[in-house]
């Protein structure tokens, strides 16, 4: 069996068009590109202020990063229209602030609050509501949002409605079945789904050349039938032009996209996960090619802003967060009265099985 | 009125609630051209068009998943599997995405899951399961087992204007065998509710499905021997009717407990827990369960007709509980 | 002797048996290098290389099949899901194909299917569960529970031993919690035989698992009042020890049963079942089971805490039951 | 969606040495060459002798035909050495005859009879012994044979044995999630599982461009890191050619080879298939194509045999049908007493739960 290797570099392409021809991106407003770099930070910020909690044994259970790959994330989530849906799993939690969650929400959330979205019932990013915010909640088996995003396409194409809907998975991810059944159905449908492939290296300790055979995903989408790519995953630029085409073409009924973004997981998979397996350097290498530190840069030089103005908008996230973060902590924890409720839209089926035995002694 | 087959009650019973709801469509193998392997969805393609009559590739998890995507923006799909053995291949979408959604996020997701299980047919060990127990353990499901054409039709409609994801079970060997004259106006059979098929003071018999019918051949047979056996229909078992179960073993004393599946986690088990924690004052005799043997499904005729519990062997067993 | 954790006894039977027997293997994510998301296969990749320490992509359909094929050639593998919970998505190969093929070819597949399960740990709804009842129905498997260190590594180097597949249940919450002192000696704990952990004559508890502790506490707490608690714990549940059972409640006239998976289509029902058929005429009171609430695995807390059968739900429903 | 169509060419393609190369297939004997005729043709009548059966009511359930496909299957089968493995599924029945199963074995299967290979347990080619027969029995679920045969090949490896494992898979069949886990796996393990792909036209009624969006299954290959060829699968030798190529490369540690067999499948799905969604036409095209004649006129051009001895090989294989024939319908059914054996190793575990209630009334 092959060799682990991970030292992969990223590909300097961004998007379908030519170098001559004008990019999506061109035409973002100056605000706009401070939006995106607004939601990437404060992903960035959220997460260091949960890991902190975590540390203070707030956080009930694991703790999952997305350090590195903030960038992409949000900006494919960006890319979107209000109508369109996406589906986030662990390490997309900046599509949910994208899609007007407040950090408070995944704070709640985290820390197992009544306050939270699953009002303490489900965990981390696992919550999401279609019709207030575009959101479709995942589940942790890895696969099955592919299939769910298709119907929602589906579902919207039925009803005459022109939405896309997107959803990431990591290289482990798409080693499933539920993954390729699922992409297999909208391509044969020509339905107008992304799914942002995220190549960061690993599947919790397995690299991803023990993952799949082929040295890029788009060869996945070959395989399939559908449009592929791969492109820089921490350039926001490239993944916003890479998500706004293949939008475009979904709409136009020209089917799936699957979009490589080449990235890397600087954290562990969880908290708790102390790296061993990593090779020496690997990531301090990849932390030369943070996606932040390049969009800064880049925002400086195209002019969009100084660094000044961006200190400042670092300076009201950080504020922003900690007052969300106070509201978080101020939630109580769920009243255990819920447990029951909401396994059906009917009455619970056996409501009064442990009463009789409730009495205390 | 007119006298329609166990089968066409579904195929009329997905009529009806396409044309009434825009929201329902069919998606699985073979549903559109052809019509589903069994014919149950003949025609549906010419009245509803391929937009609504979806032909799959084979692909459970797929389009089991697409299903529950759609039903979050409010479709209601109706997903066929070939045969309902195939069911096992989406049991993990199934328990973990459809089940959970209202509970965890407070929207639900309502689809209906069909397709014809059950022995008798020399199916063999995959074309013949009864798959009801795999999914009753899971909180957010829902699962009926029609046993005559009125109740497959009823039980269609009302699974389809469900909210929450039913498992629809119909027995492929009642498909052509159970006809029932059906009035023409709707017709919604309630889940959740049970039926008495047959009235009797000298102990009940819950089944459901196939075992209906052989339930209440042996009921006649015993009938004659002056022993008064009440069937009942459960029709539903997720929810059961609790009610109606202990409301006859209250009169009658003795449970005797009938289910094509096999005996040892079979869903009976929970009616024989219910009834022993629930009636244990009225019991006057041992919480009967006749079940298939526990193996799987064998395919020759001579290994399938021991493998699956027989009238006879009904009769025996319901006569002993009498007798004791 | 020396003191082990439940974790590190599992630990110890994977070694001893990869040690004895060459054509043992493991099979799962992250399972060599990084040695278990919870540790359990931490150093065997040292011991044993690559070859037979084997990470896997994500694909529990895959590496299951794989194992059932290298099990159809004589090979023994032990497979690892990560968390146990995702073995929903290999069961249809494990339903379908290892359970079968004895039945249909003659030749067996022997293969262990492990992984951390089970509540209590703040999970949520996809690391929590108790997938026992998914495979209770399903003739052909094999399935086992340990609660002690000392089991955990007798019954899986039983399990390994056996030629039947066997799902092998470990309990998360158990992992580091449990202690025991082991014998230096080989411990094989046999398939399908049962202990009484606990002696009593006033009613009879019988359990698995996780609950075993509570239970024993529950019977402890109950001592001080004077009732006296026999407490069962099955250790297996496919085959289980229906004779220890029923003995015990022809001594004491009461069963509660008690599991930590939800109750409708638990286990628990077929315990509740047999006893309420075979042991009829011993039965002193209601066949009575605490089980979790019928809803998925709430995450938080209080939730868990209300959602999981207590010591004190355990003895409170085993008061009332003594008294009946 | 895309219309139906399934009026593909089967492409020229015969294996991958170049036309100058000498082919495998050039060093069979003619005694060889005939044992590939022989098997293909009592494949054909055999499943012919079992309509009739079929139509008399003696067989049991349904009836699965392989007519247009039988060379493709026997092919396969044929270019594998004896250690080697073979899965077949339902359309490769021509498969067992050549691993020596006698045609009794598959009749009294059909006809659910006891002295059948599961003594009436499992139906039609549900059997196989890997290790009198090297023949994985498979499942009626499509595509969990495929990491069932990279377990296969796995333990060959392990310990040291130069073995592959082959197995055949339909066009629908390559759409499940089971197919593309286990082939992904035999991908990154580098495993020597040789996958005849089967592209029929049809899987049940569902055209091969409803079930996926490319053109040709060698883009699954690809799209699995994988080695993949599109044959002619009516080209008897042609199928041996790449099975034999395939199988080198398979012990040469180069991993998993699918082979897209370009065929049809002349009948329905089952006998009661009516084939009414097939264009008109279409059937007969193919019937020009059929492999056994095409296999006749190549032997005679060649000069392996004349036209009269092929004749008696057909004499032959009819004769030996009829008397096995003979010997499956003597077998009686299957003695009840043996349903609870072999649920285990060990002894039935619910041996008495219906036995208070046998006694007769
Ligand atoms: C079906 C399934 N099997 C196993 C797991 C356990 N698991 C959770 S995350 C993970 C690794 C995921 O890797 P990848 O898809 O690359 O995403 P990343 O963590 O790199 O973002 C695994 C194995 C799971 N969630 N679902
Ligand atoms: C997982 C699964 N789903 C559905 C079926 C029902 N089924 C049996 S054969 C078949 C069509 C198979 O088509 P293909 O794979 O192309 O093989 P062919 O019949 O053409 O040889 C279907 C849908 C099945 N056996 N397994
Ligand atoms: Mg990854
Ligand atoms: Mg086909």
């Amino acid at each position: 069996m092959a060799k682990a290797s991970t030292s992969k570099k990223a590909p300097q392409k961004r998007s379908t068009t030519k170098k001559s021809q004008a990019r999506p991106s061109d035409t973002l407003t100056a605000e706009q590109k401070l939006e995106l770099f607004r939601w990437t930070l404060m992903t960035r910020k959220l997460e260091e202020r949960l890991t902190n909690l975590y540390r203070q044994n707030k956080v009930v259970g694991g703790l999952y990063r997305s350090l590195g790959q903030e960038g992409e994330t949000v900006a494919a989530a960006y890319a979107l229209h209000k109508d369109d849906l996406v589906g986030p799993l662990i390490r997309n939690l900046g599509a949910l602030l994208v899609r007007g969650y407040p950090a408070r929400d995944i704070a709640m959330q985290y820390m197992a609050r009544g306050g939270g979205p699953t009002q303490g019932k489900d965990l981390n990013v696992h919550f999401g509501d279609v019709h207030t915010h575009g959101v479709v909640p995942p589940i942790s088996m890895l696969g099955d949002v592919v299939p769910v995003m298709v119907g929602i396409a589906l579902a919207a194409r039925m009803k005459g409605e022109k939405r896309v809907a997107l959803t990431y998975i990591g290289d482990g991810g798409t080693s499933t079945g539920a993954f390729y059944e699922g992409m297999n159905l909208a391509a044969v449908w020509k339905l107008p789904v992304i799914v942002i492939a995220e190549n960061n290296g690993y599947a919790y300790s397995t690299p991803t050349n023990r993952q799949m055979a082929v040295d890029s995903m788009v060869k996945k989408a070959d395989g399939l039938g559908i449009f592929g790519i791969t492109i820089d995953g921490n350039d926001i630029l490239a993944v916003y032009d890479a998500v706004h085409e293949a939008r475009e073409r979904g709409l136009r009924d020209e089917g799936p996209s699957l979009i490589e973004v080449m990235t890397y997981r600087r954290k562990g998979h969880a908290e708790h996960d102390m790296q061993k397996y990593v090779p020496k350097g690997e990531i301090e290498s990849w932390e030369k090619n943070d996606p932040i530190d390049r969009y800064i840069a880049e925002l400086v030089k195209t002019g969009v802003a100084t660094k000044e103005q961006l200190e400042a908008i670092t300076q009201e996230v950080t504020t922003e967060i900690e007052s969300e973060m106070e509201i978080a902590l101020a939630s109580p924890p769920p009243n255990p009265s819920i447990t029951l409720e909401s396994v059906y839209f009917d009455p619970p089926l056996a409501e009064d099985h442990l009463a009789p035995y409730r009495e205390t002694s | 009125m007119s006298t329609v087959t166990y089968l066409e009650a579904i195929r009329d019973g997905l009529h009806e609630e396409m044309e009434r709801d825009e929201s329902v469509f069919l998606i699985g193998e073979d549903v559109a051209t052809y019509g589903g392997a069994f014919g149950v969805t003949t025609g549906l393609k010419d009245s509803f068009g391929e937009e609504r009559i979806l032909d799959t590739p084979i692909s459970e998890v797929g389009f089991t998943g697409a299903a529950i995507g759609a039903a979050m923006m409010g479709m209601r799909p109706v997903v066929e599997f070939q045969f309902l053995d195939f069911i096992a291949c989406a049991f993990n979408i199934i328990t973990n995405y459809a089940a959970t959604t209202r509970y965890r996020t407070g929207n639900g997701v309502p689809m209906v899951m069909r397709g014809p299980m059950g022995g008798g047919v020399r199916g063999g060990p995959f074309h013949s399961q009864n798959p009801e127990s795999f999914f009753f353990n899971t909180p957010g499901l829902k699962i009926v087992a029609p046993a005559t054409a009125y109740d497959a039709k009823g039980l269609l409609k009302s699974s389809i204007r469900d909210n929450d994801p039913v498992i629809f079970l119909e027995h492929k060997y009642l498909y052509r065998r159970m006809k029932d004259d059906l009035p023409s106006g709707e017709i919604l059979v309630p889940i959740g509710e049970g039926l008495v098929r047959k009235k009797g003071g000298d102990l009940s018999i819950i089944t459901f499905g196939s075992m209906v019918h052989r339930s209440l051949e042996a009921a006649d047979a015993l009938e004659k021997e002056g022993i008064h056996a009440e069937v009942i229909d459960l029709r539903s078992l997720l929810p059961f009717d609790e009610a109606l179960i202990l409301e006859s073993i209250k009169k009658t004393g003795k449970a005797l407990i009938v289910h094509e599946a096999t005996l040892t986690g079979g869903v009976g088990a929970e009616f024989a827990a219910r009834i022993s924690e629930k009636a244990f004052e009225y019991l006057d005799g041992p919480v009967t369960r006749v079940a298939s043997l526990d193996t799987p499904v064998p395919y020759s005729p001579p290994l399938e007709d021991m493998f699956m519990p027989s009238t006879q062997i009904i009769t025996n067993a319901a006569r002993k509980l009498a007798h004791y």
